[in-house]
């Protein structure tokens, strides 16, 4: 008979830290977290009942250092590490560590984290597995004459990737053959810089595609469920934004479809725990397997907004040896959900990170189907080291119109003042007739920025008399010492306003 | 109470006065307006305009006022561009590109004695996971880069120099 | 064809007029907010799109004055007033004004709002209809000599109750007839300095009893439908604490047998748009008419909750004309829900009332299932002059148990400073086995109240070394001007502390 | 550095010294803390107490702290109540009872002359729409009741005395 682990040490920061100390606490588990120098106060120190220093700001001396995380495992006695997203969350030599020390490690075994690592020979696997895939190489290039043979024969247009890639490092569209060799070139050098591997493989170009993924779960009983999928086509420089789900472009047919294919490759490797399946769909609605994502992804939310299932308990029970407590059969998503990422960037700036102190913060939680998962509070300084992510606001509706009505509402209301935040952005992207149809693909971000953002003439008279009253109200009263002592806030904000200014 | 405030290097007049039920009368381009005002905290007031409800952000220094309104962002200066600067004709001269966040150098496009357009890139700065294109701020020579690709900069390093 | 508003006047404050904001601008209504003069930087105001004043602070000059409320729908050009509940939300004479104006209410009409408003009468319309009702009499007793004959009749123990009355005043439990007369004479001058009536009438004392209520909503099509019922037995002085539903009490059968009830109690007054049928349920799961509240409920969110239905918008569709947009057929509650209403009182003084100034505010959304209607923020000061109710905190999970968890997650999170609030009092409550094992009916409150509150020993430790950390800190430093400054928001506090003390 | 600190009447004796690596070794009831303090804000302070979390409000006055702890409040003096009142047996003397939030009185249950226990409810004052009962401090006699059922009452309006 398993038994639910006493102490999690929680390897990372941020809203998911917060997430799973959340989790933790529902479950009488205690959270213990880790810290970096500047993360001194962060919301997730706050939120937890234990809480360890683990060195320096720079990830590499804190966050992104094994033995300092598995130090602060067995210094704090915790059975079980969940390392979030990000950082060491899809490191197997972390897995090792783990389970060398006989920490649990939630999360899946690193065997099949190595082979969903590897783009290539995730792919082979893959395919060999049954599942589509998209045509092109399976091995990197060996050469600019193997390039162009194979190239010709997967047909223009192509894409060369990076054999170790992500996040468009290493990514080159080649539309004809003309370009091939100086694009290898470049995408080689790329790869060789970010990942130190220049290695590149080909893949077919698919024009104007919707990346859609599958969340899985697998416990360690051979039961192996999806539930549903998530929508990520609204994406910028490959950084996704906006999530919704159900989609809006496919139907009910190729949902299971896809979800089966997906217990499938998840099945082909042996995989437990949570898992996301990444799909690039063509216009056609053809999917193929992109690559597997082997922990908890940011926008999982959404998925629990839908089947009401928690989804960092259920990582939490598997890793402690229960079976999942529900069927295929019993995962029956009902309605809609949005989730838009609330970054510490300027949206008017070419999306400029904008770190700093947040001297207002107002959250709009509140009402039926709204949900703030945020990782800040007010006074706190938003840092300049880690990921810019400051929030994720979700929205659920019996609808998809609902869903999005209820998500400009509590946009409205969502207010974070002292830095810039891409929250005013979320506005244009909802209120787009394209994206209100549903009629959208991975290319709308990059449309949107091409036309205009009219500046609305209301609010430019209201600050105006907003500046008005203060002049009034100063000469009446004169400065109080309170509003001079204030400006030191600003002063910080000043300083990034000259910097973007300046740039 | 008169007074004149610059937005977007525009002038806006705007005249005050109080009126009996303790509202404000603001006029601004011709329109009235029938402003009540109840200060929430430091910076924070609630406005009443014309029966509208507006929660504005309002912090000022010697030179300006910073504005917050429904998330958008307002500089309104107390003063006119050219009064701060002079006089015209005074923009085409030696600018110093320092920066505020530290981070790292990706690349740089350019090389010293280079002509550069205002807007052009001149480098690639990385902070917090994201790269940013520096851009010069005015046509003209880079008489001086500082960093090279790979270095790290510290807040306020000078990045460039543009004559 | 229905069209629906363009604005909406709000006639109430606190966290049911921020609700009902929520709601219209969720549907693109302007929402219009009034507020007597200590509301000025309430937060309803601040979060409607227009609002006007509407007099004095005391609720007869503003929020309970029918002619001001009038006037300022008229002036603002709304087309339908929302009450929401309390003040005048269930008072006919403002129902008769809006007809009068052309101002549609959004609510029931003012014919079974009169009816329901009447303890006997409605009493005799649903019997007649057959509902059934607690045994007893059907009209105030006419003298001594009849209430003898009657309470004989109905048998001892029966309660006397005021004809006008509510809220338990005017209510006297007599065991036997040796206290027939002087608990006559108590309760009716009760009565009459409640009410201003000193009828009483006779109701059959139910022991142990649950109170539990079905929501139901009436369109102008003739469509009534239920939406589950709320187990409202957590009742501190007959004032609601804790709501939960489903009812851990009643079975399937008992619940649609409740519902289709409810529904024939609703047609029977010609009901139209929400309203609340309440039900006393005794140990043997009989359960007997109470009475109908003719508006929106306090609670409604857990109903919310488990349906994905959002009652606020349902009023308003009905209130423009519009049919319910699904049947009995698709309402399918899913999962568990609890509400805990967040009050400004003392739970360690009696429940003594703490108005005063909001130092620090957290709240605790975030995390899937989980609810905060409040009506406050940081800085805000609570005033003295309307019902202490600063927040509902409502969660939701798969299981009764899922939920319990996540509201004592919640609530471990929930810091309200600078006022005293009841939220220590609810973690008593729900790590109560009785609770925990949902055996418990309308007495439980009281028996836990004579139960002690152990005091943990851990905090009055960490209390002392935070006393012993900022004595350190200030010797090695000064007293800083700003902490001097900060005191005046303690100095209020300090009072209301000497104010309980005192008493 | 020590001190003592006095909590519902009984007296705490405190030790503190800074640690080598910046944390505070607390002795209280022949028990050693370690303890490290982040300051948040103003009054809100972050301790880490061997390696457990607790944020803690905590405001000063010359007399006492306020401390809230996980939602509970302490009320911790600096010197003891005997400090405070010179002596004991100082308590049986006139008491003048006063309220400070407004709101009506709805019953009095004792009349001027009356003995009274401490405890015993002496009136009712409805405020934000409860009921609530005024009890006696003390044992003695009601020498003085101001307010009548019916009466509305001001902030600090004398409510009663009792001897």
């Amino acid at each position: 008979m398993p038994k639910m682990f006493k102490k999690i040490l929680i390897a990372n920061r941020g809203e998911i830290a917060v997430r799973i100390i959340r989790a933790c606490r529902e479950m009488g588990v205690v959270p213990v977290a880790v810290y970096s120098d500047v993360d001194r106060k962060a919301l997730h120190v706050r939120l937890a009942e234990e809480a360890y220093s683990i060195g320096e700001s720079v990830p590499s001396r804190s966050y992104l250092h094994v033995e300092r995380i598995i130090d602060a495992a067995k210094k704090s006695k915790s059975e079980a590490l969940h390392p979030g997203y990000g950082f060491l969350a899809e490191n197997p030599e972390l897995v090792s560590r783990c389970e060398k020390e006989g920490i649990v490690f939630i999360g899946p075994p690193s065997e099949p984290m190595k082979i969903m690592g590897n783009k290539t020979a995730s792919r082979k696997k893959m395919a060999n597995a049954g599942v589509p895939v998209i045509p092109g190489t399976f091995e990197p290039v060996k050469g600019e004459k193997d390039l162009k043979k194979k190239a010709e024969k997967v047909g223009f247009p192509i894409l060369l990737k990076a054999a170790a890639g992500g996040g468009g490092k290493g990514l080159r569209l080649v539309r004809n053959r003309k370009d091939l060799l100086s694009s290898l070139r470049l995408a080689q050098s790329e790869a060789k810089a970010s990942f130190d591997d220049p290695s590149i493989y080909i893949e077919k170009y698919i024009d104007e595609p919707h990346h859609i993924e599958i969340q899985i779960l697998a416990d360690d009983f051979g039961n192996i469920v999806f539930l549903g999928e998530r929508e990520c086509s609204i994406q910028r420089r490959y950084q996704k934004v906006l999530e919704e789900t159900p989609s809006p472009f496919i139907d009910d047919e190729i949902r299971k479809q896809m979800g089966q294919i997906a217990v499938k490759a998840a099945a082909a490797v042996n995989y437990r725990n949570a898992g996301t399946v990444e799909f690039v769909v063509d216009q056609k609605k053809q999917f193929y397997f992109l690559e597997m994502n082997t922990r908890l992804q940011v926008e999982h939310p959404i998925t629990e907004m839908v089947t009401g299932i928690d989804l960092v308990k259920c990582q939490i029970e598997i890793a402690a040896g229960f079976p999942l407590n529900f069927r295929q059969e019993d995962i029956r998503p009902e309605g809609h959900s949005l989730e838009c990422r609330i970054y510490a960037e300027d949206p008017e700036n070419d999306f400029m990170p904008s770190p700093g102190k947040i001297v207002h913060l107002h959250t709009p939680a509140g009402g039926l189907g709204v949900r703030d998962d945020n990782g800040v509070y007010e006074g706190y300084e938003v840092p300049l080291e880690y990921d810019p992510l400051l929030s994720k606001l979700i929205t659920w509706g019996r609808t998809r119109k609902e869903a999005i009505h209820r998500m400009l509402r509590a946009l409205s209301e969502y207010k974070i003042y002292g830095i810039k935040t891409t929250i005013p952005f979320f506005k244009r992207i909802l209120l787009h007739p394209k994206f209100f149809a549903g009629d959208y693909n991975t290319h709308f971000i990059a449309n949107l920025e091409k036309e205009t953002d009219g500046r609305d003439a209301e609010e430019k008279v209201i600050a105006l008399i907003a500046a008005g009253v203060k002049v009034y109200s100063e000469r009446k009263s004169g400065l109080t010492p309170q509003s001079k002592k204030r400006e030191s806030n600003w002063k910080f904000q000043g300083k990034l306003q000259n910097f973007s200014n300046r740039l | 109470m008169d007074f004149s405030f610059w937005l977007s290097n525009k002038e806006y007049k705007l005249s005050l006065q109080e009126s009996v039920d303790n509202e404000i009368v603001i006029s601004l381009d011709k329109r009235q307006y029938r402003v009540s005002v109840e200060f929430i905290s430091g910076d924070e007031i609630l406005l009443n305009i014309d029966g509208k409800i507006h929660n504005v952000i309002v912090n000022s220094n010697s030179l300006c006022y910073s504005i917050y309104v429904n998330g958008q962002f307002f500089k309104i200066e107390k003063r006119s561009v050219s009064q701060i600067l002079g006089k015209k004709g005074a923009k085409l001269q030696k600018r110093e590109i320092k920066t505020s966040m530290p981070g790292r150098i990706v690349k740089v496009f350019v090389k010293e004695g280079d002509k550069v357009k205002e807007g052009q890139a001149v480098l690639v700065l990385e902070a917090m996971k994201m790269q940013n294109e520096i851009k010069s701020p005015q046509t003209g020579i880079i008489t001086k880069i500082n960093p090279a690709a790979g270095d790290s900069v510290e807040t306020d390093a000078l990045l460039f120099s543009v004559e």
